[in-house]
């Protein structure tokens, strides 16, 4: 049958007509071989315009249709449906990117124009080498997995399992809670933070379609969207948590100590033992590395306290796996090490804490029972609190991290409120932009918080003055008097930049999810899909993404909660049809297909003597059509013939 | 008139696609002269198109991929550095020059990046002019 | 008429020969000597054994549009591919291919259908013939009954003498362009006697022989025998034999497009090729060598001779020459001829 | 070579006799002592044919894959076509318990069209088989001059002068496919070339086809070329093709550190990778 091609070029409003001439491209269009249609319209993938390709496809019998608009990425499946919709199988349909890649980067109008045409011309000899493909119906798994115990993974799996969904939710550490159950108090209404998170906590422990596995993670993910095989490697805890009964004779006893790795290192831990009181599972762990029996070979005071017969020191690490149809990455932050930053004296001068650590020194449950005392025992007189460490910094991290104006004005509050200590704000600028922010920024202007727009520049304790004498004196521009300051300090708080987790390629090839320049996770689309991934089924949640705050963070967890259940909460998906297939008559046999597929798809059939592809497996890479020698494997929907024909085209003018 | 040369661009869907599109949604401005096929990973690029790119009258040829390591396939980009390296070879060796073959990784997130490299290349194939030795219809042997 | 030109001449004579007409003759490049068109006289040798490849492609190039045509928005457009072509001289055939003409003038010509491509070339083309003065042991041509200086089939005939070319007028058209090439010298009575010398000489240069006696009946017999398979066991299956050969004139029809512009042409194909007999459907009757070699044999031993009553086959040797594993036509036909 | 000959002959005929094949692939007669020609033994009778001399320079590693499989075969290698064998191990496309290899150890092949001795500096640079099962004669003394030696002259030249090396080449190419059909390696049926979708050369000989063509060919034999020179001996119209075959085989091997048919264990590096590649070779 020969093509009967329609081209429907988009305006984009003026994105696309501002820079290419698209009547000339209709004009070009028009008299290329196939092509019986085309088309301008204003918006393509506005109603009428969807009307437009539809009511052309029945009334010119269109067995071909071509969109130059936005990237294929934008809206190649809206498109798809719509000639769909019209009879036309959906991978008959070709998308031109005219306006990312043309338009948009391209200010020369004649210039702009000609590459339109030319990728126009691609298509149209691209097209008329495209075949039907059937859509594969799979089988959807109807389980998800939550990676991530922080607040981000607590209220995707809460959402989840209100639905009936089965949630397994992973978490490297022995408890859940992550960063949120550190800090003391929240912005802007100080809520006990400990009070909002820790019911959700135990909402997760007694929530029957929710498997909490900590001390665990994510070894593997094998398969593909509705069918993920997910192999989860559990840590050896020492402790039986199927006997355990929480009772903590166990910690109370044991002879290991550590640092607090919850309490930052400002309090001591046993080496048996829950991070914090409220930890769920409030079941202990043994940490080898500083237990008594694991360095020395003896000890066992645990052991033999145990009336429950719980522990285990011959404990290995053990691997299962689970199947899950969608699978929600929730794997949190880093905050920042500011010690790199030599100029701040973190880790130089006791005296100057990090944002965390601070949080601890509030809480009541904190290494001083929520008294501001300095590593120095004393009660500071006088506070600065230094923003952008780290962040707004091209050096570092030139994003802004979006929660340390809002943390400091909390500090400063809480400060104001614990001791009469005199407390300063270095600031490039004030961000308060969220619901109630700017309230309680103009509350602290009240309560007698200095607040200086300058970044501070160094942190030193070299007097000059007498008064600067055992202080820590801190060195800034105050930009709106244009003065440079030596502000004298007994307690310097700094704002580290929340910063992609130190694992995040690790995760990123795990799960097959792009990082951006800053080592967060790539959302789908920045505004139209932020908490989708390019890889179908892995959903985004919270600060794995970006850095936000912990509301921002809650409405995505529920947001990637629906997106998951959009997969798992059907029985059958459709999958993109453009797998490999192998033309027996073709093959000759030299295996490489076979040597070359991650995915085991092709499989040699010593009988015939040919490959076959088990399509179910094939993820359309493409990799085994580039490597057959003879041309027998096709990748559906980018066969050689279609490849070389796009080139032919966009290589003709 | 100035030589305009004809570049094709090979991306893979996944990072240097993705990342063209950045350049684009972040409107950098870069040549014209880049034309760019979309296919699922480097990896599906048969050295053949290459030389039929030339073929056809390419000027130049720019491949992009995700970085090593990165691959959405997670060993594809392995595989196609093989291959492209060896098509690179075999150019050279027949007598084109080995510089209107590129091949760059180009993540997601490195927009600007690819409209670096694409105003690099085509500066660097304006300077080569008009590729006339594998592309003997499109007009006169060297 | 007889008339000369001293040896070192040649580049005079083609120069000469080429304001008569498209010249096609001998060229000498680092793969041996071949015909060609000639652009430039100097490049023309006629010093050579024989050509790597048999001058066929005049008549018969290796590829031949036979309809152009372009891709529109309205259809596709043809455009007729003009069939008429300037005179022609062809410079230094061997006898041997001088009789392949005539072999192929039997299929393209005779027989009540004309092939036109073949035909419009073959019209108004002047061959000037060439004495071999050696022979080479692949060679056969005796067998036919076409000697080492057959003037048959020849416009013009031409001998190597010692320092001189001798040319002498066969045919009408041959005296025709013999007598207004002015660079030739008339021949004496003495370069007529010893070009009659040569013509003597050549009669008595013998090259092995192929019993061809009742071999067309013989390999109808011996069809189905297992020796085929014996025979084409080391055949590698490409197409040199056939590609060099005078008288092989199989093709396929192609249409070859690029940037929408294109043609419908006829390109050889050869009968060793595993695709030759493909069809359609993906039947392939001819799916082993045994019966690709077979056909290649009967083609030019028997099927040729009971339609054209002629063996399509001159003795060249080229064949054998090219073979990358020695198979020799002689023996793969006597070993045939002399099955029970 | 005489003694040669009688080994591989009293071999055949054991292996023959003794049904530990059901073929022998050597050397038999042909036209003349100096067009000896592919001979497959298929009796004890039929090895008084085999015949073995400078001129036999035929792979028979080109015909193993012939014969049905799990056929019994003995074939005679000489060092390259021993490369050729383990490659063909090594895809998997014969199986080693089918075989039994007659290692030939020789120098001084001739090339029947020239009478040029075909060494390292040209072709079939490797004088010992690499795998065999029964050698015949001792092992004679490894050639110290490089395989790559030959490629200087067109590696110094400047790619425009490359260029019209190889157009010049390349355009007399009649795409008669004798080089493709001589390569044991090239056991595609079909060829890419042969395919109508796409078309990936034209069918009609022309620079760019016949570039297209031998481009990917080249390509195609990446890290399996074995230097025997087949394929240049086999052209008709003298192309050198194995001067392009040398030189990806030398860059593969520096790239990859492998060179093709050395050894059964190792993977054919097109179809491999290292994490640790350096993404210079791509410059």
């Amino acid at each position: 049958m020969s093509s009967r091609i329609g081209v429907f070029v988009c305006d984009c409003g003026l994105n696309i007509a501002r820079t290419v001439r698209v009547g000339e491209v209709v004009e070009f269009a028009r008299q290329l071989p196939g092509v019986v249609l085309a088309e301008e319209y204003k918006f393509m993938c506005s109603t009428p315009g969807q009307e437009l390709i539809q009511e052309s496809i029945e009334k010119y019998h269109l067995n071909r249709v071509i969109i130059a608009a936005c990237s294929p990425l934008m809206h190649e499946k809206t498109f798809r449906k719509v000639v769909e919709k019209a009879g036309l199988n959906q991978y008959l349909l070709t998308i031109v990117n005219i306006r990312e890649q043309c338009s948009w980067v391209i200010a020369d109008v004649d210039k702009a124009t000609a590459k339109a045409k030319a990728l126009v011309n691609g298509a149209v000899y691209r097209s008329r080498l495209l075949a039907p493909l059937d859509s594969r119906i799979i089988d959807v798994q109807p389980n998800v997995l939550v990676v991530g115990g922080g607040i981000a993974g607590i209220q995707t799996s809460l959402e989840l399992a209100a639905t009936g969904t089965k949630v397994y939710l992973v978490e490297k550490s022995s408890t859940i809670g992550g960063h949120m159950a550190q800090f003391d108090k929240t912005f802007p209404t100080l809520d006990c933070s400990a009070c909002i998170l820790t019911p959700k906590m135990d909402a997760v422990l007694q929530n029957p379609n929710i498997e909490l596995l900590t001390s665990a993670e994510v070894a593997e993910v094998k398969g593909f969207v509705g069918n993920f095989t997910v192999t989860v490697r559990q840590r050896a805890r020492y402790v039986d948590h199927d006997k355990c009964n929480g009772c903590l004779s166990c910690v109370e006893k044991c002879p290991g100590r550590a640092p607090s790795e919850f309490d930052e290192g400002l309090e001591r831990r046993k080496a048996i033992y829950i991070p914090f009181p409220q930890a769920v599972p409030q079941k202990p762990v043994i940490d080898r590395d500083s237990c008594t029996f694991f360095k020395k070979g003896k000890c066992r005071v645990c052991e033999k306290i145990c009336e429950q017969g719980a522990i285990n020191f011959e404990e290995e690490d053990t691997f299962r796996e689970i199947t899950v149809g969608a699978v929600v990455v929730a794997t949190g932050y880093d905050l920042m090490d500011p010690s790199p930053l030599v100029q701040y004296g973190y880790g130089t001068y006791p005296n100057v804490y990090h944002a965390l650590e601070v949080e601890r020194l509030f809480n009541a449950t904190g290494p001083t029972e929520g008294n501001v005392i300095m590593r120095d025992k004393r009660e500071p007189e006088s506070i600065a609190i230094l923003h952008c460490i780290g962040s707004r910094d091209k050096n570092w991290h030139e994003y802004c991290s979006r929660v340390c104006c809002m943390y400091s004005l909390k500090f400063a509050h809480l400060f104001k409120e614990k001791t009469s200590a005199d407390v300063y704000q270095l600031y490039i600028d004030m961000r308060c932009f969220g619901k109630g922010y700017e309230e309680f920024y103009n509350r602290l202007l009240e309560e007698g918080v200095k607040f200086i727009r300058g970044k501070a520049a160094r942190v030193t304790d070299r007097a000059i003055t007498p008064d600067e004498e055992g202080k820590l004196i801190v060195e800034a521009e105050d930009t709106l008097s244009s003065q440079f300051l030596r502000l004298p300090v007994d307690m310097v708080v700094l704002a580290p930049a929340m910063e992609a987790r130190a694992d995040a390629e690790e995760m990123s090839r795990l799960f097959n999810v792009s990082l951006d320049k800053n080592r967060f996770f790539i959302e789908r689309h920045p505004k139209l899909d932020p908490l989708s991934t390019m890889s179908d089924g892995i959903f985004l949640a919270g600060t794995c993404q970006g850095p936000k705050d912990i509301p921002d963070t809650v409405a995505q967890a529920m947001g990637a909660a629906a997106e998951a259940l959009t997969i798992v909460g059907k029985d059958e998906l459709e999958l993109e049809a453009a797998t490999a297939c192998i033309n027996p008559a073709v093959c000759c046999g030299c295996h490489n297909c076979v040597r070359v597929c991650p995915y085991s798809a092709p499989s040699f059939n010593s009988e015939k003597g040919v490959s076959e592809i088990n399509e179910a497996l094939c993820k359309g890479c493409g990799l085994c059509a580039a490597t057959c020698p003879t041309g027998a494997i096709a990748t559906r929907h980018f066969t050689n013939n279609q490849i070389m024909g796009e080139l032919e085209g966009l290589m003709e003018w | 008139m100035e030589f305009e040369p004809k570049i094709l661009g090979i991306a893979c869907n996944w990072c240097t696609y993705t990342g063209a599109d950045l350049a684009g949604t972040t409107r950098v401005q870069y040549p014209h002269n880049i034309r760019v096929a979309r296919v699922m990973c480097s990896s599906r690029i048969n050295p053949s198109f290459i030389f039929r790119a030339f073929e056809l009258g390419a000027d130049g040829v720019l491949v992009g991929g995700c970085h090593p390591g990165d691959c959405h396939y997670s060993t594809g980009n392995y595989y196609a550095r093989r291959k492209l390296a060896v098509t690179k070879k075999i150019l050279d060796f027949a007598g084109l020059e080995p510089e209107r073959f590129r091949v760059e990784w180009i993540s997601a997130s490195e927009g600007t990046r690819y409209a670096d490299i694409v105003k690099e290349f085509t500066e660097e194939i304006k300077t080569l002019g008009p590729q006339r030795r594998f592309a003997i219809r499109k007009g006169a042997d060297e | 008429m007889l008339r000369k030109i001293a040896v070192e001449k040649v580049e005079t004579l083609a120069s000469a020969l080429m304001e008569k007409g498209e010249l096609f003759a001998p060229v000498a490049d680092s793969a041996g000597v071949d015909f060609q068109k000639i652009d430039s006289p100097g490049d023309v040798t006629l010093d050579f054994a024989n050509t790597l490849r048999s001058p066929k492609s005049v008549f018969f190039p290796q590829a031949d549009d036979m309809v152009r045509y372009r891709l529109t928005s309205g259809g596709i457009e043809t455009k007729a591919v003009p069939l008429s072509f300037e005179s022609r001289i062809i410079l230094g055939v061997r006898p041997c291919d001088v009789r392949s003409f005539e072999v192929m003038d039997r299929l393209f010509a005779g027989g009540g259908i004309v092939d036109p491509y073949w035909a419009e070339r073959r019209k108004d083309t002047t061959i000037i013939g060439y004495a071999f003065d050696a022979v080479d042991p692949a060679d056969f041509y005796t067998t036919f009954g076409i000697g080492a200086a057959d003037q048959a089939g020849s416009d013009i005939f031409m001998v190597k003498g010692e320092g001189v070319f001798l040319l002498k007028g066969i045919t009408e058209r041959g005296e025709d362009l013999l007598g207004s090439i002015t660079v030739l010298e008339d021949a004496s009575a003495q370069d007529e006697a010893y070009f009659e010398k040569k013509i003597a000489e050549g009669a008595g240069l013998k090259t092995r022989t192929l019993a061809t006696e009742g071999i067309a009946k013989k390999l109808e017999k011996v069809f189905e025998s297992p020796y085929w398979i014996e025979a084409a066991a080391p055949c590698l299956n490409c197409g040199a034999c056939t590609f060099v050969c005078p008288t092989c004139h199989c093709f396929d029809i192609q249409d070859e497009t690029l940037f929408g512009e294109g043609a419908r042409r006829r390109i050889w194909d050869s009968c060793m090729f595993t695709d030759f007999t493909l069809h359609t459907s993906g039947h392939n009757p001819r799916t082993k060598k045994s019966q690709r070699l077979r056909q290649r044999i009967n083609h030019k031993f028997s099927y040729y001779m009971t339609n054209f009553d002629i063996f399509s086959c001159v003795g060249c040797g080229r064949c054998t020459r090219s073979c990358p594993v020695n198979i020799d036509i002689v023996a793969i036909v006597e070993g045939a001829a002399t099955l029970p | 070579m005489k003694q040669i000959e009688t080994r591989l002959r009293e071999e055949a005929k054991r292996l023959l006799e003794t049904g530990e094949v059901a073929v022998v692939l050597a050397y038999g007669r042909g036209y003349d002592d100096r067009h000896p020609m592919p001979y497959a033994a298929k009796t004890a009778s039929d090895t008084e044919r085999i015949v073995f001399n400078e001129y036999c320079t035929h792979n028979m590693a080109r015909y193993l894959m012939d014969y049905p499989p799990g056929t019994r075969i003995a074939i005679a290698v000489k060092g390259c076509d021993s490369r050729a064998v383990v490659v063909l191990l090594q895809e998997e496309k014969i199986n080693r318990e089918n075989l039994v290899i007659l290692g030939i150890p020789v120098t001084g092949m001739k090339d029947p069209k020239t009478d040029r001795v075909i060494d390292a500096s040209t072709t079939a640079g490797t004088p010992n088989p690499v795998l065999y099962d029964i050698l015949l004669g001792e092992t004679v003394p490894e050639s110290d001059a490089s395989p790559y030696v030959v490629l200087e002259e067109l590696e110094e030249m400047a790619g425009a002068d490359r260029w019209t090396f190889w157009k010049k080449e390349l355009a007399r190419c009649i795409r008669c496919y004798a080089c493709r059909q001589a390569c044991p390696m090239c056991y595609c049926d079909p060829c890419f070339v042969d395919q109508a979708e796409p078309r990936w050369a034209d069918k009609s000989p022309s620079i760019e086809s016949n570039l297209m063509f031998h481009l990917t060919r080249f390509y195609h034999l990446a890290g399996r070329c074995v230097d025997c020179g087949e394929c240049s001996r086999a052209c008709p119209m003298e192309i050198p093709l194995y001067l392009f075959h040398k030189k990806v085989a030398k860059e593969c091997e520096e790239m990859f550190e492998q060179a093709a048919g050395m050894s059964v264990d190792d993977k054919p590096v097109m179809v491999d990778f290292r994490v640790e590649d350096a993404d210079e070779i791509l410059l």
